[in-house]
């Protein structure tokens, strides 16, 4: 058994196809043990990967559009899933039934994150100008409750507790199509050394997500096994709809990833690479997903 | 340095100087009477009905400020759960680990740089700089340093600790009074004896006040530490209680850790008394 | 606490004359840095013989240089000019064949009184039965018989004194130092003490440089007295002391009373 | 304390027992003749050579471990933006409210808990509890409680200076020379006099060495503070950094607290022996 | 630093008689709780009596309750059993009409010289300017005039004292108690401030209580000798020293003498 350090967090709902590998037993079969270590968030697994702590890590795509740009030695090995309900969180107290009338008003947010590109594209779009609180996640809710700001926006996990937070007064605001993107990638380290291991580690995912497909209860089941008490079957259930789960490599991912990329270059943090969708399809590793499922591979 | 406790309360019943020794003073002279873990007792069971009383008011949110029974309940379920024992195990175990790399190495270079111009010359200055930064600064670089593993955890509780019981042992050993330097050459000791049988003991008080300083820092730096990379620990648990809005659990980690550090210290200072008996 | 009996039996056997511990200080002067730099003259160009087995006091005021000498006999402070011999071998630094006990006694708090004194032992390559039953034996010389597992924490002052003369003797040495060393003790300590210290003394036979500011502590001790002045540091007179021994605080004569005096009204003048 | 600092030197040179005088003690004498500024400069000097060789040798990441040439043209691009300004504005500013708050309270509640046995009773032991309990597991409870504004800030660096005056004040009160008191009480003066004019002033050393800590305090607690809900200063700064692995803008943050706290606990020494004169 | 010159121009006025400051301590015993919880009698019932103007010492060893006593006259330590009267009234706590002179000094050392002066004549309800010039007054007659603006730190150990007894003398006590006033001092200091206290005793006429336990000094500065002894404290014996005043240290003469190896012979009996 081949032992493979996993970066990891709340991502029971985000990534499933791990613990449904996990559980259906397809690592092991593969000769796979892999360990999963948890992190606050995906940037923390990022982290720990470009230190060589990891050898794969599960993430959303802000952090490898980051560390693209700042040419850190990791390659995406594919996606695997979207979240694409993705809101605003509000009340009844800030007035604001859309994107509008939160003109002038204060936004709570994690700041460097794809949750600030999300807002601050929609802003753009709506041409409307409101003011950025940075908040750490678990902070959000509390400072939404106390009308320290008048919406909030977080990632896909961090729902079921804001609406648990706020009960009644729990609002969404729609925004736009932005996807959270979530990717498992693998340290360059990793890829070079053991290329066949990368690739028996994604087909136990592919297995996995056909199984998503063929049996969602089943999945489900196994989801809220594994995340114990952090999150209900029914909540499971519920949720579902909320991803499009799918193991691949597509254009739609060059195109976030270039997306985000010139919004950071905007910024001007990070101003040393040019965004581009070369750039960018440099580091994706697609051979090892093409060798065991060729017809999820459609990148330009 | 203090006067004998006993004395001030002579000197103000006999100076009968006290305008009004009303309640305060008659309660102070009752309370003179218990004994110290008596009191310490009383203080905590008024302070806990105090909260119970708040929180039973309805002034406050009882989601973030949770009554003293939702804390009791939150601590049975955690103890339930098996949390409360496997998360002591692990902090108790980080913070030993952090503790005992940091000592060791600040008790090394704290008596290098107090014996040794060099060192203290070249030394100082960087560990000087280093002080201002607080641990949770180091989180990130030490993730990616030391990895995700334990070694992280180790780096930050550690390094917090190296520089206090560095600057401990420096001072120390730097002070040591020169009579017993001169006594000791003049009685035939070698450099050798001088700084095992000499230096070592003389600075040991200043040393061991280090150490406590350092036990105490191990602590409060443990929740710094257990931010990232952790599946256990009190640290962690008080983050994953912030995640889920459970104040309530959130609570029993911060009474877990003011109940350990409290203990920490007082087993420190018996331990201590007995090492440094001469001090006392 | 029980005061140790007198000296020797009486009559008194004649001690063998003692050959060796023969301090020579030879035009020595010494200077420290102050704080802003410049120099302060802590003793200037100064010579004094302490003849082998003599007991010499050096009193004066407060800064007068009484400590600077000693310590420059002891090896502690380095000499600008002239220079210092013990039987004719130049001092270099600390050496155990001088011995010093301190004002504040300089015991290691860490260590009973049975290892203080192991610890000026240590030198002699004995084995550590041995060397306990030696401390014990010094302590007993002292007067602090079953006091071995003492710390000096549990000790008076007094008793303290009395360890660390016993701890500066079992590193046998040619010369005895001694800095105020009954500085803090009360009168009645004190005079218990002197009494102590000549038996030590008559014992021993080492040669004695003894530094105080008291004149009656001076006289009651030593056959000559120097007299200190500061501004900077020198002897401004020599007086031998010539009342038999043993002598007694509490029984002096007119001579001691005329010496008394005389001393006095010479430190009245001297700073 | 401390033997005067050219004391063991000299008997150093003097005992000649140093059993080889060769280069640390050749090299500490010809540093011994330097000033102090000198000395420091030159280690730092000394250090950023090491650091530059040890980047340029390839043996590490770049990216992780930036060199000193890649941190010092990072600080010259957040100065450029003039984050640089702003941030040192923001973080000294939140860094002196909070000290400021925490100070006062801990003076008043040092004070009353040394001097009046029923506060002293009623308070110590939650005040030791909660002393284990480190500011950045508050900080959830600040946000809860006092906003995502700088009142959390405000509280998280408050509670923590706090804490280091309040013990400070404490033992400096209850240990006042008992002869202070008797001699102000048989020269007649009053309670109050006696409080103003004798135990403050008796306590003021400890006070201010309270006030030293709890300046240090208020700078290792700004990263915690400042990692929520601030949009400028280090802390925030150093977290931006991380968010976009810009190692070496957070090593530019690492620098700034140490520089600043080096340089304010400088300061305040400075003004402390002013403040306190009769202490030196 | 020079010593004050003799206390009053010959010949010496006679002093009107001086009729306050009469203590009376009358069958007065003293418990301390030990550290075990158990009483330690610190104290035998006590009989004593301060005449008006008179100077009285209390010589005895260490831990025989000099302090103590002394204690209980200013009101610091409360009394087990019996009473203490200062001019018939009884005292039931620390009151500027009885003055003390502590070993340690006890000035303020944030205060400068003039300001701890000034400390102690603010309940006579003075203006600031009023306050300042009597203490620089105050200052003067100790020997310390432009030294008022010096804090304690800069003060040598017998500049300290004087300051202390210039403080305690400004609240114009009746009845003056010190406790080993001049014990940090060395010889030399001690004995020009035993003139100097002389002499401002001469101008005050208080009733003083010294307690020391240098036999010397309680002979040259005492009308009256209390000797006590330990295990409960109480006094031993008595003594009334007649030698005509002013007394020089360095002149002394026989009945010094006698009276010094009564004493001494005394106290090696008490302990
Ligand atoms: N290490 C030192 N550095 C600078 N000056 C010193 C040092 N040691 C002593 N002195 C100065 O040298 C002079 C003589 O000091 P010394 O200690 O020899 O006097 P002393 O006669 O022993 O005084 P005391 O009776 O107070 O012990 C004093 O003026 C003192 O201030
Ligand atoms: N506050 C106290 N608590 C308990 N015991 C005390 C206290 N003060 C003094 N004693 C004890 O009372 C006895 C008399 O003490 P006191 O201080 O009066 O002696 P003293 O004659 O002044 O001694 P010294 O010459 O050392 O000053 C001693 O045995 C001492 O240990
Ligand atoms: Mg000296
Ligand atoms: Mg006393």
């Amino acid at each position: 058994q081949k032992v493979v350090t996993v970066g990891w967090g709340s991502y029971s709902m985000d990534a499933p196809q791990v613990l449904v590998a996990s559980e259906k037993g397809y690592f092991k079969e593969a000769g796979i043990a892999p360990k999963l270590i948890p992190f606050q968030s995906g940037r923390e697994g990022f982290e720990a990967l470009i230190g060589g702590q990891l050898d794969v890590t599960v993430m959303a795509e802000f952090p490898a559009v980051v560390g693209t740009l700042r040419k850190q030695p990791f390659a995406v090995l594919a996606v695997l899933s979207r979240f694409v309900a993705n809101r605003l969180i509000t009340t009844p107290a800030s007035g604001a039934t859309d994107l509008a009338g939160l003109s002038g008003k204060k936004i709570g947010l994690p700041v460097g994150t794809n949750v600030q590109f999300m807002v601050d594209e929609d802003l753009k779009r709506a041409g409307v100008k409101a003011q950025i609180v940075n908040l750490t996640p678990p902070d959000l809710p509390p400072a939404l409750l106390r009308g320290d700001v008048d919406a909030i926006a977080t990632f896909p996990g961090a729902f079921g507790g804001a609406r648990r937070i706020l009960g009644e007064r729990y609002r969404e605001l729609p925004v736009s199509a932005y996807a959270t993107t979530f990717v498992v990638a693998a340290s360059r380290d990793f890829l070079a050394k053991d290329p066949a291991t990368t690739a028996k580690l994604v087909e136990a995912l592919v297995r996995a997500d056909e199984v998503m497909k063929s049996d969602p209860a089943g999945a489900q089941d196994i989801v809220a096994k594994a995340a114990g008490k952090a999150l209900t079957l029914e909540g499971i259930r519920a949720d579902w709809d909320k991803y499009r789960y799918g193991v691949v490599l597509d254009g739609g991912l060059i195109d976030l990833m270039v997306r985000e990329g010139t919004w950071i270059r905007e910024r001007g943090i990070v101003r040393d690479t040019e965004p581009s969708a070369a750039l960018f399809r440099s580091a994706v590793a697609d051979a090892p997903l093409k060798s065991v499922a060729p017809a999820t591979v459609t990148l330009p | 340095m203090s006067a004998p406790p006993g004395e001030t309360l002579v000197v103000r019943e006999a100076g009968g100087r006290v305008a009004h020794p009303a309640l305060p003073a008659l309660a102070g002279a009752a309370l003179a009477r218990l004994g110290p873990g008596l009191r310490a007792a009383l203080a905590i069971l008024g302070f806990i009905l105090l909260w119970t009383l708040v929180t039973a008011s309805g002034l406050v949110n009882r989601e973030l400020f949770p009554s003293p029974g939702m804390v009791w309940s939150a601590a049975v379920e955690l103890w339930d759960e098996g949390a409360l024992g496997s998360d002591l195990t692990a902090s108790l175990g980080r913070a030993a680990t952090g503790f005992v790399l940091g000592s060791v190495s600040g008790i090394l270079v704290g008596l290098l740089t107090a014996r040794t111009r060099v060192f203290s010359v070249a030394l100082t200055p960087l560990l000087t700089l280093l002080r201002p930064i607080p641990a949770i600064a180091l989180v990130p670089l030490a993730i990616v340093w030391f990895g995700v593993g334990e070694g992280s955890k180790y780096f930050v509780i550690g390094y917090t600790v190296f520089l206090a019981v560095w600057l401990n042992t420096h001072h120390g050993a730097a002070g040591i009074a020169g009579t017993y330097i001169r006594a000791s050459r003049s009685l035939g000791a070698s450099t050798r004896r001088e700084f095992f049988e000499v230096v070592l003991p003389a600075a040991a008080p200043h040393i061991v006040a280090g150490l406590r300083m350092g036990a105490a820092l191990a602590f409060l730096s443990l929740v710094a530490a257990e931010l990232s990379g952790a599946s256990s620990g009190i640290g962690y648990r008080i983050q994953e209680a912030r995640q889920f809005f459970r104040t309530d659990r959130l609570f029993v980690g911060l009474i877990e850790l003011g109940l350990l550090g409290a203990l920490l210290d007082v087993a420190f200072v018996a331990v201590s008394r007995r090492v440094i008996h001469w001090e006392h | 606490m029980a005061i140790s009996p007198a000296p020797c039996p009486s009559p008194c056997p004649v001690p063998a004359p003692v050959t060796t511990g023969r301090v020579r200080v030879d035009g020595v002067a010494i200077r420290y840095r102050g704080t802003g730099g410049h120099w302060v003259e802590a003793l200037a160009p100064t010579d004094l013989v302490l003849e082998p087995g003599s007991f010499t006091a050096l009193v004066g005021p407060s800064g007068c240089g009484k400590s600077t000498l000693l310590n420059a006999v002891a090896g502690f402070v380095p000499v600008q000019a002239g220079r210092i011999d013990v039987d004719g071998k130049s001092v270099a630094g600390p050496d155990p064949e001088v011995g010093v006990v301190f004002q504040q006694y300089a015991l290691f708090p860490w260590l009973t009184a049975a290892q203080n004194i192991g610890f000026a032992l240590k030198r002699f390559g004995l084995s550590a039965a041995e060397r306990r039953s030696q401390a014990l034996a010094g302590l007993a010389e002292v007067g602090l018989e079953g006091r071995g597992n003492m710390y000096p924490g549990q000790l008076s002052g007094g008793m303290k004194q009395r360890v660390a003369l016993a701890r500066t003797l079992a590193s046998r040495p040619k010369v005895l130092l001694m800095d105020e060393p009954f500085g803090a003790l009360d009168a009645q300590t004190r005079a218990s003490m002197h009494e102590l210290l000549l038996g030590v003394w008559e014992a021993h036979r080492t040669t004695v440089l003894f530094v105080t500011h008291d004149v009656d502590e001076a006289l009651v001790l030593s056959d000559r007295v120097h007299v200190m002045s500061a501004g900077p540091g020198r002897i401004v007179e020599t007086l031998d002391v010539a009342s038999p021994r043993p002598r007694r605080v509490d029984d002096v004569d007119a001579t001691y009373l005329a010496n008394r005096n005389r001393i006095m009204r010479r430190l009245r003048h001297a700073h």
